[in-house]
């Protein structure tokens, strides 16, 4: 008697467009034109946020920031498969999806210099702040969403946002777990855009795939054309329906590319060679985006320049209301440490006015 | 009043809590079917329902995690780690997430989330179900760090916990959990979270300790008072931080004199920073060093030891006379 | 174009001797006589060293302690694959794994006393002691074969033995994940008993098997019936050989059942049905196996009752050892704080002694 | 002597150490090919290979955990956290495992491994990159918590962290990582773990400080000292645990008045164990209360208000000037 085999286990790849502009025709989502061009606006408003900020940075006005040049159509795809009602918990690395959910840029220039004022999303209370500690959110989007079921509302989903490298952290795996077992309406986004700072995907994981981890928890997985937004939007849109339905989480892994530095603080050239982002260039989900709106007689060359015009506005407009920025009262992390004040903090929120007021007169 | 024992009278918060607010679950390893391992959360599987009352997977950061994401999402959890000696894997979603998120969404998000432990010695148990550490919680800004001594404070700082807006670690010191009865009475009981209870009002000697040194070191102090007349002020702490420490402090102007008993390793034991509050506050009123009962800075031994590395009664005692004696 | 597939990915089930004694003999591993007799002898020993540990335990004479009963031929079946000069690195329920490596039986009872004295093992040093924290031995297992690896020897593996509950905590995933991407020697199993104490294997994951966990780290996996030792050391026997030959690790999944309590503290009455156990009862790993070597005319009646008597008189002996242990000196702990002494410490043992000292005073 | 920084004064260590002994390996995440985050494993994979220096994956415990294993089976790993803020990650393998392991196996087996970490304010990073939590570490029996302050010690510290037959917590102060140059000798350098430095000898004032708050106190009261003529004694406290706290209380036996300067929060940070120190051993020669300087009890604030919570120079100034005054 031969050995027994258990499974197949098999997960999907989706690309609807690829990167020479060739149509899926079968596999094409039906988004409305509305929508077509929303995606479209976001993911260059998104580029250009980017290039902008990555120039104040350079000039000493911002902090240190990740930019997501490269990885539009992964985020800005799967951001528009969600409502507004749903809950949003990414990463970092995910500008123009933030930007969908209604962040102000504003807040995004005021975060990167070091103002918790920046860190929140006065537009929609269901966008959790970026979150640093890799991993960590993926567990608050399961929480999210059995809280969601619970208190009665039946079709809300959470949609998470990891890298490749946080699918190695231990958090992660809880949470995939936790989701299957307790059928969260939860989907799952691994922006797999090939490295970890200087870390190559290969030293991540020796799987294949990262879509193939969901094997490991008994959900349905899918890798897609990270580059693609209509892929990215189709995966994302029907594992939401699912989990809408009752079908609990799924796996996705967008395939793309970290076409820039990590954060500018790190420089690649000590571990990777133009070459291999080259290759990527060919790959740009705007360019794909593009074309294939100008092919549906969606877009005109001068709807174009419209939108830079439009986009350019808006960004300065958000760089001059950053640079009126009025720094807030001195004293405000102690208004955020408990909901209710305890006698103890009071006092050393004063002794932090009179360290102030005291270096000043010593000056 | 009914008399009841440290685990019923926090099972009482439970279904008192859980009946009258149905953003209230339970969650951990074995807190359901099973009713906790201690049996804490017994009968609150049948009563509230799977749904509400969750037998997790075996993930302590998994259980911190998602809870924070649920009380993100307009529910009260109140998630069990099984032995405060596990915990350390839910820290990071405490330090790094759970204390951080009022901050970090400037008030938008809050982390109105329980997180019990049982902690401490003394019931001859395996590797790391015997451990103090309290400090670790109490070093975190963000949260809150509470240790109840018996059943009727338990189910009183339970209900505050539950219903505070923030994050609150609950201590539970296992080796009182059924050690002995109280008066529970059965109406609604809430104590305020950062305040230490003045016991015994006492003159001419301060004693400061917590969860299950308390009863201990009550017995202990009752006994001397009884054959010395020496009048002892005796304070429960009741919460690690945010440290009431006007209660500590005013009994040591008066007294001049302070012993702190804690089951904690000794570096950076609680009682180190009610001596640096002292030092801030009472310092001159002081007529003999604060002295501290502690167990020593080793891993705590396997319980045919432990006992003997724990505070006893009578080094307690000699801890009081030498300072009475100073 | 319809959706492409990737995959399909596979794990096996192995089993060789099944419940009602038919054996494959394709799949019968060649086994000595020794070997096999060796085997059953451990099974049995664990069997009955447990049955006097849990009286002894009933009496008060030991401290709350788990036993193993029905999981014998996991985890002696997998221990049988691997040299004394491999590293056995466990959790606390595999007993007779633990004899096998020599561990003799007395430090168990002292363990299980509160002693440090027992939690080593004087006889081999490449066996790490009980581990209670679930999941994190299994770091351990991958540093150590990393470490034996590096240091050039060439074929030591790590044998690392965890539970169903263990495998939700995140250090499982990241130990799995790293021994794959350092492709270090390391055979993982799982012992899938079905119950981490009150909580049962459905609620643990969703996924249909442990084993295609592997799937998700690009290493090969295998189910195995846990109650068949031939099945156990043969799946595991296979994973250590290509580990041996650099092949990187494995995931073993030993299908068995928990016949007992968790630990002498629990009541599995609050949780399980009785039937659920009986159905295992024929299951018998220890039955199957004599029955075996009967049919193979390796074994007697007579040499049962000479193995029983010999078994009983060994515990015996551990007993009385046991209970003539004399305590070791009460600052004993210090000794094992740091490697060289410090001051402090050293006046902190001083204090000890003293406390120690004049509470017999004052008694 | 050539002049180094302390990130170039590290990676010297590292090279003669990894040239010494082939059992010390590196390892975490961008240590290889990269260098390092803040480059302090710079050269060292094209020097060693990639067996020796490890890229590894993006897991905290993981490489905690692992480097563990490789510790037991005979190695001498240095692992880095990128910062300390995601070392609590690791932190269930340090407590529950490292620290434990020489006590859990009786001596069979050892822990000789070393986990860098930068930390610590003042350098504009986002969230999670400006704190200074070594009470966690310090708090744990079984492990040393070691805060070189200068290239010249740094570099010293670390060989011995690296010889020392136990797990050693090495906090890097990054303000201090580029900040300035000191002579640092080719030859080799070892300092004494658990052992505090006296730098300044004085007879007025103690001040105890450490790791990137010790540069900026040095300063304060080199200035001090020129501008008053009051005579101070500075230590920098260089191991945390265990602490060498009769260096402390020597010098406070002498002074009589103390000021302690941590960055760390002030509930429970390593100046309430000092304070304590000083009770225990030197309270009777006290003239004034210890004053600690220290950040507040709150999550440390994003980089735009991260200073003003920092100790800053003038405070420290005030706090000495009004313990002198007492
Ligand atoms: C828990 C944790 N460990 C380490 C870091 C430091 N760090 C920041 S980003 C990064 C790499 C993240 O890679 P990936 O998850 O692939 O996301 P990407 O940056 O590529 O979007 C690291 C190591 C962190 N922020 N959190
Ligand atoms: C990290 C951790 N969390 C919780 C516990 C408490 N605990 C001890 S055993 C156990 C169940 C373990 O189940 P499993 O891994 O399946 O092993 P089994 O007991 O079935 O052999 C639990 C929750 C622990 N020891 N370690
Ligand atoms: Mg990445
Ligand atoms: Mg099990």
């Amino acid at each position: 008697m031969p050995r027994t085999k258990l499974g197949p286990y098999e997960v999907e790849y989706l690309q609807v467009l690829d990167e020479a502009g060739k149509l899926d025709k079968d596999l094409e989502p039906k988004l409305s034109k509305t929508d077509l061009l929303k995606l479209y606006r976001y993911m260059k408003l998104s580029r250009r946020a980017d290039e902008r900020m990555l120039k104040l940075q350079r000039q000493g006005r911002l902090g240190t920031l990740p930019v997501c040049v490269g990885q539009e159509a992964s985020f800005c795809g799967s951001v528009l498969a969600i409502r507004d009602t749903d809950w949003f918990v990414g990463a970092y690395r995910e500008l123009g999806g933030r930007l969908m959910r209604g962040e102000p840029i504003v807040n995004t220039l005021l975060y990167y210099n070091g103002y918790e004022e920046g860190s929140y999303n006065p537009n929609n209370d269901r966008t959790l702040p970026i979150q640093v500690v890799l991993g960590s959110q993926t567990l608050h989007a399961v929480g999210l969403a059995y809280a969601s079921r619970l208190r009665g509302e039946k079709d809300t989903v959470a949609l998470t946002i990891l890298g490749d490298g946080a699918s190695s952290e231990g958090d992660f795996h809880e949470a995939m777990n936790f989701a299957a077992v307790w059928n969260t309406p939860t989907v799952f986004l691994v922006q797999n855009n090939h490295w970890a700072i200087s870390t190559p995907r290969d030293i991540q994981t020796k799987s294949e795939t990262f879509a193939q981890k969901a094997i490991a928890y008994g959900v349905p997985g899918i890798q897609v054309d990270g580059n693609d937004a209509l892929a990215v939007y189709a995966a994302t849109a029907e594992a939401v329906e699912r989990a809408r339905k009752g079908g609990g989480p799924t796996l996705v892994e967008a395939v793309t590319y970290r076409m820039l530095m990590h954060t500018t603080a790190d420089d690649p050239s000590k571990y990777r060679s133009k070459e291999a982002v080259e290759e990527w260039q060919v790959r740009d989900p705007l360019a794909r985006m593009f074309n294939y709106l100008k092919k549906k007689k969606l877009w005109t060359d001068k709807q174009e320049d419209q939108l830079e015009a439009e986009i350019k506005a808006e960004i300065d407009e958000a760089v001059k209301a950053y640079e009126n920025f009025t720094e807030g009262k001195p004293d405000a992390p102690f208004d955020y440490v408990y909901g209710e004040p305890h006698y103890y903090l009071e006092e050393q929120r004063e002794e932090l006015l009179e360290k102030i007021r005291k270096d000043a007169e010593d000056a | 009043m009914p008399k009841m024992n440290m685990v019923q009278a926090l099972n009482l918060a439970f279904h008192q809590e859980m009946e009258k607010d149905e953003t209230v679950v339970v969650m951990g390893e074995d807190v359901g079917v099973n009713g906790g391992v201690f049996r804490v959360t017994d009968g609150l599987y049948n009563a509230f329902g799977k749904e509400r009352v969750m037998d997790t997977p075996l993930a302590e950061s998994g259980i911190v995690g998602t809870a924070i994401g649920m009380a993100i999402g307009g529910l009260k959890p109140v998630a069990e780690m099984q032995f405060s000696g596990f915990a350390y894997i839910g820290f990071p979603q405490i330090e790094n997430n759970a204390a951080r998120m009022r901050n970090r969404s400037r008030g938008q998000f809050t982390v109105p989330m329980v997180l019990r432990m049982p902690y401490g010695g003394g019931v001859r148990a395996l590797e790391h179900h015997s451990e103090s550490k309290e400090t670790y919680w109490a070093h975190t800004a963000g949260i809150k760090t509470v240790i109840p001594s018996g059943p009727r404070n338990a189910r009183a700082l339970l209900v505050a916990a539950i219903r505070d807006p923030d994050p609150v670690i609950f201590y539970e010191p296992k080796h009182s959990y059924r050690a002995f009865k109280e008066e529970v009475p059965e109406a609604e009981e809430v104590m305020e979270l950062g305040k230490a209870q003045v016991t015994h009002e006492g003159t001419d000697l301060t004693v400061v300790t917590w969860g299950s040194m308390y009863h201990q070191t009550r017995r202990v102090v009752e006994e001397y008072m009884e054959q010395t007349g020496v009048s002892v002020e005796l304070i429960d702490l009741l919460t690690i931080a945010p440290m009431d420490y006007k209660t500590i402090t005013a009994s040591v102007r008066k007294t001049g004199r302070c012993v702190v008993v804690q089951e904690a390793q000794r570096t950076l034991g609680p009682a180190s920073e009610i001596i640096a509050l002292i030092n801030d506050h009472a310092l001159m009123y002081l007529e003999a060093p604060v002295k501290r009962v502690s167990m020593f800075d080793v891993t705590m031994p396997y319980f045919s030891r432990e006992q003997m590395f724990m505070p006893t009664p009578k080094q307690i005692r000699r801890a009081m006379s030498e300072t009475l004696d100073f």
